[in-house]
């Protein structure tokens, strides 16, 4: 039907006689795709020479003044945003955030204290396999990360902590999670563990240690996040 | 780009060369190598002709092989079904109802060659089509009212903390291997109680019953274990007799042949 | 929370006297606030109670039919794509996409076209068998799920396409395949048809067709993606 056309998108509505201005077209699609606001130089950059770069925002700025996505001047850059005064009725209805559950936040606890760890070793401190899915979660909160993978037999993935999961926890880093004595200070341990029990000092610069490999390509497949 | 891909670079680099292709590695087994070779006739793939087609492979092979090229194990078998089926096609048919004819056998592959060429096609179409992140973009700066907005999740360090502390403390307390352990389940242990005792009307060690099974040693405790737990249960039931002539002196089983209802009456009270 | 990070944002473009219809202003507003093609039960729960959704849709399909951003229709939900003759006008700062080797263009075409489709289903067309990687390059994309497992022997497990699959390709449905007519015409498609199937096309609803049981816990260990 459109042989002409390459394998079309389907785009939706009538089919237009003409086109807008090709420069507004431009602009309006470097500024939309942009994950920043864009610089003027990058902008002129991508009009033909002699284009009145001014002129052409000063137009695309009119257009899109009285819609629901504006032409906004952020930090001498230019950026489309939405309408400010719309944002209560597009936002998420924020679902109240979810509550982690006890296996959840208990493999968070190990893989804070005992990074870099592999799920092997999650389940062998717990004592108790977990779920793929609770990693999953844990990932998906942004505190959890894959670091690498350990130089060891069926190479598995090694786990640590994220500067998300610092900022969420109030910590200014890592190692101030509490120690053995503080634990046992706090109260959240009791005094019947028997002798040699110790809790780790964590550690989660981003470094590999010698027993761990980079990620390979492909692993970044691994985290649920990045497939979208 | 993707349409060079496809475009069987090998392929094509050799068909340019007088002495045919010999980089029999070049090829996605032996039904890529037939499209390149069906692709030499130039016609229309529905009307190729499969004699020709047959002969131009093993015209293949053989150089392949005169050139001491070894040629993995499916070629060489699409060359032995593709002799055979020269075979048949050069000498009349017999009737054999039995057999699928020359000509079918022919067509099928005829079509198995096309079908492959379509898929091609359609993959490079795909290929070819505009693409995220390529032709078109989607929005690119997050917007923080971005109405899919991943789901926030909430913990405080309070929990974080007293999880940590109460699972190590638990494991440090209990003497509990994660390591994955040959278990004698209940069930197997009343199965083979059951079976066992069947056997003999006499006092028995509940150790020689089990004789059997305790040929692995890592198996020694869980059968024990819940081969006795079994026989508690048997003996609640009324099914069997349990003696023990002093603290860790051997136990003595016996089948009990009429069931003890009282007991069990007994036992429900409680 | 946001109280630093928000610059009153300078809106360029002269005061306008009125603003665009409201409803489409939401409308055009969601869409773009989205990184996501967003489906219609989300677009009519933020307009008024009545509105034509169908209607302001096409109304601002046709908005933005002329610009250099259009309403696009993937994976049958709506979404503001660049145009995409501008693509080579926008050129973002991105690696190139990992180029895909012929076999696994060919797989992720026979997966496409034929899905469900078994892995020795795929090695039957392509008349070569098919490496373990290949199918892990393809589920690493994104593109391509373990759906579930063919009732027959062996119980296969069966292989289809991702909604994000037609959001890189821009497709609405996998109806919208190319060639799909080709393959369809030439009876390639209803060879491996299930009896009680008529209609030869591909399908990648994520229900499970009578021949298909669904995947076992542990499967996703088959996945690459399962962090192991």
């Amino acid at each position: 039907m459109t042989a002409l056309r390459k394998p079309p998108l389907k785009i939706v509505g009538s089919e237009p006689e003409t086109q807008a201005d090709e420069n507004q077209r431009v602009l309006e699609a470097i500024l939309f795709a942009a994950t920043d606001p864009v610089d003027e130089k990058l902008l002129a950059s991508r009009l033909p020479e002699g284009a009145d770069l001014k002129e052409e925002l000063k137009k695309l700025g009119d257009h899109y003044a009285i819609r629901g996505v504006n032409l906004v001047r952020v930090a001498g850059k230019w950026a489309l945003r939405t309408a400010s005064d719309l944002g209560h009725r597009i936002a998420r209805d924020t679902p109240p955030p979810r509550k982690l559950s006890r296996a959840a936040i208990e493999t968070l606890a190990i893989v804070a204290y005992h990074q870099p760890v592999t799920r092997a070793e999650v389940e062998e401190i717990r004592g108790v396999t977990i779920s793929k899915g609770t990693l999953d979660v844990l990932i998906e909160t942004g505190w959890v990360r894959l670091r690498g993978r350990r130089k060891a037999p069926g190479r598995p993935v090694t786990y640590g902590t994220t500067e998300q999961f610092l900022v969420h926890f109030g910590l200014d880093q890592v190692e101030d999670l509490p120690g053995l004595e503080e634990l046992k200070g706090a109260g959240f341990l009791d005094d019947r563990l028997p002798a040699g029990f110790s809790v780790p000092i964590p550690n989660d610069i981003s470094t590999l240690r010698d027993d761990e490999d980079p990620l390979e390509e492909g692993d970044a497949d691994l985290d649920p996040d990045s497939t979208k | 780009m993707e349409t060079s891909d496809f475009e069987l670079p090998e392929a094509e680099r050799a068909s340019h060369e007088p002495q045919l292709v010999v980089d029999v590695t070049g090829f996605e087994g032996p039904l890529d190598l037939l499209l390149m070779l069906a692709r030499t006739q130039k016609v229309d793939l529905a009307k190729i002709s499969i004699l020709a087609l047959a002969e131009q492979y093993l015209e293949f092979i053989r150089q392949a092989r005169d050139l001491r090229i070894e040629v993995a194990a499916d070629y060489l078998v699409m060359a032995a079904w593709l002799a055979y089926l020269k075979s048949r096609l050069l000498l009349p048919e017999a009737a054999g109802p039995e057999e699928p004819s020359a000509a079918d056998l022919a067509a099928d592959l005829a079509a198995r060659l096309q079908h492959l060429e379509a898929i091609r096609r359609a993959g490079a179409g795909l290929m070819t089509r505009d693409k995220l992140g390529t032709e078109f973009f989607a929005r690119g700066m997050p917007e923080e009212n971005d109405p899919l907005q991943p789901q926030q999740f909430t913990a405080t360090i309070y929990d974080l903390l007293s999880a940590y502390a109460l699972q190590r403390q638990k494991k440090a307390l209990s003497h509990h291997t994660v390591q994955q352990r040959v278990v004698w389940s209940l069930k197997e242990a009343r199965e083979a109680l059951e079976r066992l005792v069947g056997v003999s009307q006499d006092w028995t060690r509940l150790d020689s019953f089990l004789i059997d099974y305790l040929v692995e040693p890592s198996m020694r405790t869980t059968v024990l274990a819940s081969s006795f737990s079994a026989s508690l249960e048997m003996v609640k039931e009324g099914h069997l007799e349990l003696q023990q002539e002093s603290p860790f002196a051997p136990l003595w089983l016996k089948r009990r042949l009429e069931p003890r209802p009282e007991l069990q009456v007994l036992e429900t009270k409680q």
